[in-house]
Order: C-alpha cells, then structure tokens, then sequence
C-alpha cells in the first residue's frame, strides 16, 4: 500500500548476509571510481562487477528493471540534447538537427556510468534494511547526532505517509479533485502544512517521551556486527577489483 | 434486492503484498430507510469495507452496485461520493483547512456550488448541529469531541443520501457522546454505523450486523425497548481472530 | 531536481561534498539533543508532502519546499534536507551516493540563503510577510535550478544547453512553489505561530 | 498526607498563549497503594495533569509532592522520572527507536545498566507481557493493539513504582482490552488511569475521580460488587464544558 517500500532488503542471498559496514564501505569505493572514472573499459567492467553482483544478490530482477528505467529519465533527456548540441564529427543529420560521434560516445559513457553506480547502490546499499544501514553508519563513525536524525526521520516517515494518505482520501470523499487553479494549490498547501503542524507537536510528544524513559543526551545501540570470513573475502575481492579498474582507467591506453 | 442502497456482492479484497484477503466472496446488502450497525474485532475488515464502498480501495473481484447502479470506475465512484458520506474514524484525517468554515464550506465548493451559496449551506449545516459561533475557529485547537462534530458537520454539509460513520465515538466524553445520539437520532437519511461500543450502538440503530471473512451476518431486530441483546450477542458469536 | 549519478565531473562532485560536510557540521552544532526530534520529524515531513503531485496542465509537479524548509529550520535545513536526499537515493535511487553532495548543496543553501534574506520581510505581518512568503518559496526553487545550472555547466562547456533547458523546466515549479509556499505560511500564521518562531530569533 | 504518592497543591497552569488556563488553584492527591480511575469531558485536562505531575510541563504557580518530597527544578523530575512510569495517550509518540527491544532497553540503558543487564530486563518485562519473539519487530510495523503493549513494556521496563495511564485502550479490541486488563490487575505498584470507558475502569480500579477546573472531585470507593456506579456517577457530575 505504501508508497515507501524497501523492495530489496529482503533476502538471504549472499549478498544480504555480508556485513553493512563492508558493503557501505566497498560501494562508497565503487561509486567514487565509477564517478571519476572516463574510460569506457573502465566502465564496461564496473558494469559487468555490479551485474555481478546483482546476480549474487537474488534481487527481483523486474523491480530492479523498473527503477532503473525511472531513474534514467534523466538520462533519456540528455540523449535528447546532448548528441545534438555536442562539438565533433557528423554521424547523422535530419533538417537543421546533427548529432556527433562525439556526443553520442559522451552520452553513452554517462549512461553507462550512470547505470553501473545505480546498480551497486541497489545491490550493496539499498540490500540494507535503513535501520541497520543507521546503526551500521554509527558503527562506521559517523556523527551520533546525524545517524539519529537518520534513523528518526526514517521511523516516522511511515506515520507522515499514513495519515498524508488518508488526507488524501479525505479530500478524495469530499469530491476534489485536482485542476490547474488556485483552489488546487491552496488544498495542497493546507495538505503539507496540516501534515507539518501534526509533525511539529509530535515531536514535542516524543522528546517529551524520551525524557519520561530517562534520555539524557546519550544514544546507546545495541546493535552489534560481527565481521565474519566471508566479509574478508568479499572485502579483497572488491579491493583487488577496484586496482583493475584503477589500471583500467589510468595505465591503459584510451579505448574510447 | 434492487432497492437495496448498497450491495456488495462476491467481493474478493487483500491489501497489496497482504498475505491473505481481508474479504473473500463477501457479500453485504444495506436496505434503503436503515439504520445499521456494523461490528467485529479488530482488524476484521469494518473500515475497509466502507472503503470500497466509497471507491477509496478497489475490491479484486466482484460487484458493488450503490444506488441500485453498478459501480466500476473512477468516475462512477465520483458521482457515489456525492451522495454518500464517509465519517472517517479519526477526525484528524478529515480536517485540513485552517479554519472550521473553510472546512465545512471545501465539500459545496467542490460540488461546484458558488462560494456565497457554499458559505451559506456550511452555515446552516453548522446551526443544525449546535455548532454556531464556531465558524472562524481554528480546526486544529478544537477538542476532540468538537473536532468529530465539525467532521461530521463537512460531511452533512454535501447533503448526502446516506452515511457511513466509522467509530464515530472513539476518545468522546460522555457529553458530547449524548449530543452525538440526539443529531443521529434526528437525522433523516440512511446511515450505517461501524463501532466497538454497545451502549452507543443501543441508541442509534435497532439492528447490528457482524462483519465475517464471508459475509455480514445479519442479527434480526428484536422487538421490545431492550436492543441490547442484538448488538452483545453478535460480539460474542465466533468472529475471525487475530 | 536530482542530477543522476555519473554526470558531473570529479572536481565538482568533490565540491559539493565539501561544502555540504561544513554546511553540515554548521547545522548539526545547532541541533541540541532537545531539536534532534523535531528536525528529524520535520525533515520526514517534507519528505512526504514532497510526494504530493500537484497539477500544471497536462503534467505533475513534485513539490520541493526547500524555501518554506530554510523558514522553519534555518541552518538546520542542511542536516534535515542532507537525510532527506539520502534516504530518496535509497528507498527511490532518486539522486545517488556521488552525487549527495552536489544534491544537497543545491536545495539547502537555497534553503539557508532564503531564510536570511526574507527573514526581515517576513518578521512584518500582513502583506510584507505575504509577499516575503511568496518571494521565499519562488527564489528558492529559482536558486536551486541556478546551482543545478552552474554544477552541469562546471563540469563541462558540453552541457551549456542542457542547464538552460533545466533552468526553463524549473519556471513553472518556482511560480506553484512561491504560492504553495505563500498558502503554507499563512496557514501556519493562523495554526501554528510557534512553528514560525525562528525567523524572529536574532 | 505526607504518605500521599502525589499531591498537587494550588496549582496554576496555562498553556503559553492560551486565552484562560487548564489549571487554577488546583489540588489533586493520590493516596499509596491505590489504582484510581481519572475521568472528566475532552479538553479539561486530564493529559496536562499527568505531563505535570512528569514535570513535562511546569506549573506558573502552586507545588507538586511526589513520594513526599517537593519537586520543582528539572533535578528534581529527572529522579521523579526514574520511579514513576508514564504511558502516553499515543504509542507512536512513545515508540521512537527502531527496533522494539532497542525502544525497550532505552529505558534501563539510561538509568546507567549495562547493556547485557538491560537486554536482559527487556526481555524480562517483554515475557511478562506476552511478547517474547518480538524483539526484532520494526516498531512502526505493529498493529495499534501491539504497539499499545509494546509502549507499556517499555515504561514497565523501567521498573516504575508508580504507573500513569493516558487512554490506554483507544481503538483497542476486546480481546487486546482483556489482555491489558489482566496484566494490570497482575501488577503490585500503584496506577492511575485516564479512560472515557467506564467497562475499563470497572475492571481495573476501585475509584474514580473527577477532574474539574479547580480540583479532582474524588468519588468513594462503593462496596460490593457493582462499583460500575461510582464511575457512571462521575462521569453525569458537572464537568467544566467546552
Ligand atoms: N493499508 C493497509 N495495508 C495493508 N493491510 C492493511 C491496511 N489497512 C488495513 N490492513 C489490514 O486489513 C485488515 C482489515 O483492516 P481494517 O482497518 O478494515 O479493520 P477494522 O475492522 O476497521 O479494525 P478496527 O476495529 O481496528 O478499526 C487488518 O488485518 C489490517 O491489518
Ligand atoms: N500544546 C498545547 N498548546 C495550547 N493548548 C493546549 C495544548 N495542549 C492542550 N491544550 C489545551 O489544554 C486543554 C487541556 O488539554 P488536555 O490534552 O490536557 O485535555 P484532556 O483532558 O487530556 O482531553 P482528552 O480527553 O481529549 O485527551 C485543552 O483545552 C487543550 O485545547
Ligand atoms: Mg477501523
Ligand atoms: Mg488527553
């Protein structure tokens, strides 16, 4: 029903049981080299690691295909522009319309690129349930403050999205329905801000809350990760990886 | 059977990704000139099914004819929303505006009623439910119990042919329940109401019907001042738990 | 408006990222234990009413509420809009890892910039706060389509006509956000004054 | 009166910016070892009350006691806050962490035991409820009667001396409402319940009291079996209207 779902967390594969904190590190690794990366070897073969990968990790191949195809709107508008307003050799013409060889290589690199990132980030990242991503993150080091803000926001997120839904209906029932005019915008407006005024007393309930239970000022977690065999493993495999992308892209040659 | 207000028949139901359906090959009729009272345990399904009824959710399989009309589309359901309507169980979710006015005024504007004539309905709407005086309030400073009087006030004010009242007394004081009972009982139309509270239900509906996977068992009305009976042994019969 | 991953170039994503570690650190100083809640609960908030589609003709705009975000949190909007676009990247992939940075920095500077300039408007009630209001909502977005802008054109001279064209996308989502932004002021004018308390906080 | 749990004496409390305060010259006590009903119409108080009692609020004038000693400075209620135990109206406000025995360790982590100590009471206080094998349950994923349950494990894991109560069984069921009834009369501390269900206090406390604008009306204890009256009777006594 919700709108907010977290599709690939669930799982046993291999993938799903490997420490967080090593595969937050291992995709933060992966993404920076793919972003930096120029090289169209390069990128071929982030893109067949994070294939990989996706096969290991089991992941409903469809959801992941129907994310994917959300997130490259983007992309599919610089296919649009980019080929066409792109300096270089004339591949095709149509009317006052050129594309370049050049622009269409640069376009393909960015898709690619695109594509592989997104892939990892699904495969390595999103495979997390939030919550432990947040304790995972604390246990990484981060700012105590930001991982609660995380795992906060993320807890009542769902109460937002239940009682916006419901809203919704209730505007639904009482024959809305949504136009180009100002009637339109000031019911939305009333929408967020109604649902910002609930979020703003809430929060005064649950720090109140949270003082009744004795809060002062430290977050202890509970939660505990256990490093095993198979996160060493996975760990040199990606470390001895990311070197042949380095290689790839700085001590070959250019392919493209 | 095709003067009957409501009918729901074979109706499939699950929530998306729900392990098992809510209703299955459920059937429900709601004769016209009643006042029914719904009941069940938690969970059973008494607010979903006001929601199909109002095209919130759409059942798998399955008809509902409301009105005596078949009802398929979303534009079916539009014109259904017009005539029929929805308290919803948390009075919270039904109001948004800034101000009460605004509120009771949203349903005639939508129904495409000139501002002047909306204000004037949603005045008189609110004169007939004591709520006068109230007009410039702020929704969201409201009590409770005036919130639910409010909501019920956005409602009535699109003069609707029948009304479903979801727990209508949930977090009311004993006051404002009593005020509640009189306007229901002064209320002309159909309504159908889903509650967990006997006594209230004693003093709105003379028959209480028990919402099952299958269907909504129907407890017959008995005769005589004491209707409490209906509405208690219908609790106790064998429901679907959790 | 997200940039994706694997458009901008290495020296500007590393920009983004540095600024948005400070602005960070800024706004995280000025959470006590006692905020944590209400920017957190705040921030679930907007992450939700940005889910509203609001028409415009034949199409849906997202709402973005970066300037009415700035209003009400100030540098605290950093943080809260920081968590925001992260969990966007994960539970949508909207945006990205790389890319967080950039991302943030062009809806929370938005957000911190128009919170200074129009407190002053906003602190006179009746049409000053109106007009602030409106301006903050419009100015905002407009902000956030100029650094969006500036990050693509930063990365290369190839991208010149793409940023113009985002710029013009981003025209009428500055207009429905100047008057979203005006109808949520005044609604919580009249609701909530408390919630509206930082702008008079020197 | 020096062995009253709480005594509230002349308390003064307005909300900042509200037109006239919930609270003048109010005086409220709780005698040890009693479990008392806490009745009166929306809006008059009764969620104020408890959140001063837990110095969530502070009063513009008059003194709070609790177990004997004054308490006015935030010191003062951080201790308060160690001994007595608050259940808050709504469990999503009181559920913040994301795991449930993560929420129900919070408690014990806080008053300085080791985490190994406080997992152990957590699981501890979860058994005694009924709720072994939920420790990993995402708290925003239970059910409404759950997360009630939970909520209450939580304050119970504190190991409380006194219980307050908000309107625990809103939109509960039957049976999660037997459920609740069962585990309070099964608790050995004192407890004081806010409710508008009359059948709940019936069964969970002798006494019921009235809150009103300037004191608590307390309502004697009846003997035999039918102390339903002394609640009923309560709740037809004149109440400050809204
Ligand atoms: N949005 C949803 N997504 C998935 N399942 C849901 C959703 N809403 C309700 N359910 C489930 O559907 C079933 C019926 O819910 P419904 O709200 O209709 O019950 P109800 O009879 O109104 O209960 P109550 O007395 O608590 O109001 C329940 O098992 C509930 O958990
Ligand atoms: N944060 C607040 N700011 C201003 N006024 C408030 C606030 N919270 C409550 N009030 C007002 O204070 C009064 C007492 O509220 P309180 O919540 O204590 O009532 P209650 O007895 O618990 O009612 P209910 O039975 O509805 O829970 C009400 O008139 C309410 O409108
Ligand atoms: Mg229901
Ligand atoms: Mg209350």
């Amino acid at each position: 029903m919700s709108a907010i779902q977290e599709p690939f967390s669930e799982g046993q594969s291999l993938v799903h049981r490997l420490d967080p904190r090593g595969k937050i590190g291992v995709a933060a690794l992966f993404a920076v080299l793919l972003a930096t990366a120029n090289n169209y070897a390069t990128i071929l073969t982030g893109l067949a690691l994070s294939l990989v990968c996706l096969a290991l990790a089991g992941l409903p191949l469809r959801k992941v295909a129907a994310r994917l195809l959300v997130v490259n709107s983007f992309i599919f508008f610089l296919w649009l522009v980019l080929p066409l307003t792109y300096p270089g050799d004339v591949v095709w013409e149509l009317g006052p319309l050129s594309a370049s060889r050049q622009g269409l290589l640069f376009t393909g690199l960015i898709t690619l690129k695109s594509n592989a990132i997104i892939i990892i980030l699904i495969t390595l990242v999103a495979t997390v349930p939030v919550i432990t991503l947040g304790q995972a993150l604390q246990n990484l080091r981060l700012p105590d403050k930001l991982c609660h803000l995380l795992l906060f926001t993320y807890r009542y997120l769902y109460v937002f999205e239940e009682e916006f839904h419901r809203l919704l209906q209730a505007l639904k029932i009482r024959g809305f329905q949504p136009r180009t005019n100002l009637h339109t915008y000031r019911t939305y407006a009333y929408l967020a801000a109604m649902l910002l005024v609930r979020s703003y007393d809430r929060a005064d309930n649950v720090y109140r809350a949270m003082l009744c239970r004795g809060f002062n000022g430290t977050f202890y977690s509970l939660k505990t990760f256990s490093w095993q065999r198979q996160d060493h493993s996975f760990l040199a495999a990606s470390l001895l990886a990311a070197a042949a992308l380095g290689y790839l892209e700085w001590l070959q040659p250019s392919l493209g | 059977m095709s003067d009957a207000l409501i009918v729901l028949e074979n109706i499939t139901f699950a929530y998306p990704g729900a392990f098992r359906p809510v209703f299955q090959d459920f059937n429900f009729q709601l004769p016209p000139g009643h006042h029914l009272g719904l009941i069940g345990p938690n969970g059973c399904g008494k607010t979903t099914l006001l929601h199909l009824i109002m095209g919130l959710l759409r059942p798998q399989a399955g008809s509902i004819f409301i009105f005596g009309k078949e009802v398929r589309k979303e534009k079916d359901f539009v014109a259904v929303r017009q005539k029929v309507g929805l308290l919803f169980q948390n009075a919270d979710d039904q109001l948004f505006c800034p101000t009460v006015i605004e509120d009771v005024a949203f349903g005639p504007l939508n129904q495409g009623k000139p501002p002047a004539e909306a204000l004037w309905i949603a005045r008189e709407t609110m004169d007939r439910l004591g709520l006068s005086g109230f007009e410039d309030r702020i929704t969201y400073k409201l009590s409770g119990g005036e919130k639910k009087l409010v909501s019920l006030a956005t409602v009535l004010a699109m003069q609707p042919q029948l009304l479903l009242l979801d727990e209508p007394t949930t977090g009311l004081d004993e006051n404002t329940k009593q005020r509640l009972i009189h306007i229901l009982q002064d209320l002309e139309i159909s309504y159908l109401i889903v509650s967990h509270e006997h006594d209230f239900l004693n003093h709105t509906v003379r028959e209480c019907c028990h919402v099952h996977g299958h269907c909504c068992q129907p407890l017959p009305p008995r005769p005589g001042k004491e209707p409490v009976s209906t509405c208690k042994k219908a609790v106790s019969a064998p429901g679907k738990e959790y | 408006m997200h940039i994706s991953e694997g458009v901008l170039s290495p020296a500007v994503l590393a920009g983004g990222a540095v600024l948005t570690v400070v602005g960070t650190a800024v706004g995280l100083k000025k959470v006590d234990y006692e905020a944590i809640p209400r920017v957190a609960i705040l921030s679930a908030a907007f992450f939700v009413a940005s889910l509203i589609h609001v028409p415009l003709g034949p199409v849906g705009l997202h709402l973005v509420l970066n300037g009415l975000m700035g209003l009400l949190l100030g540098w605290m909007a950093v943080p809260a809009i920081l968590i925001a676009l992260f969990l966007q990247a994960l539970l949508f992939q909207f945006g990205g890892l790389t890319v967080l940075g950039v991302n943030t920095v062009t809806m929370a500077a938005p957000a911190v910039l128009c919170f200074y300039a129009y407190r002053g408007l906003l602190r006179h009630p009746g049409t000053p706060a109106a007009i602030g209001a409106f301006a903050c909502g419009f100015s905002a977005v407009l902000l956030s389509g100029l650094l969006v802008a500036l990050a693509l054109i930063s990365t290369g001279q190839a991208f010149l006509e793409v940023a113009q064209l985002v710029l013009l996308a981003h025209i009428p989502i500055m207009i429905i956000e100047g008057i979203i932004t005006l109808f949520i002021y005044l609604f919580l004018q009249k609701v909530r004054p408390e919630m509206l308390e930082g702008i008079y906080a020197s």
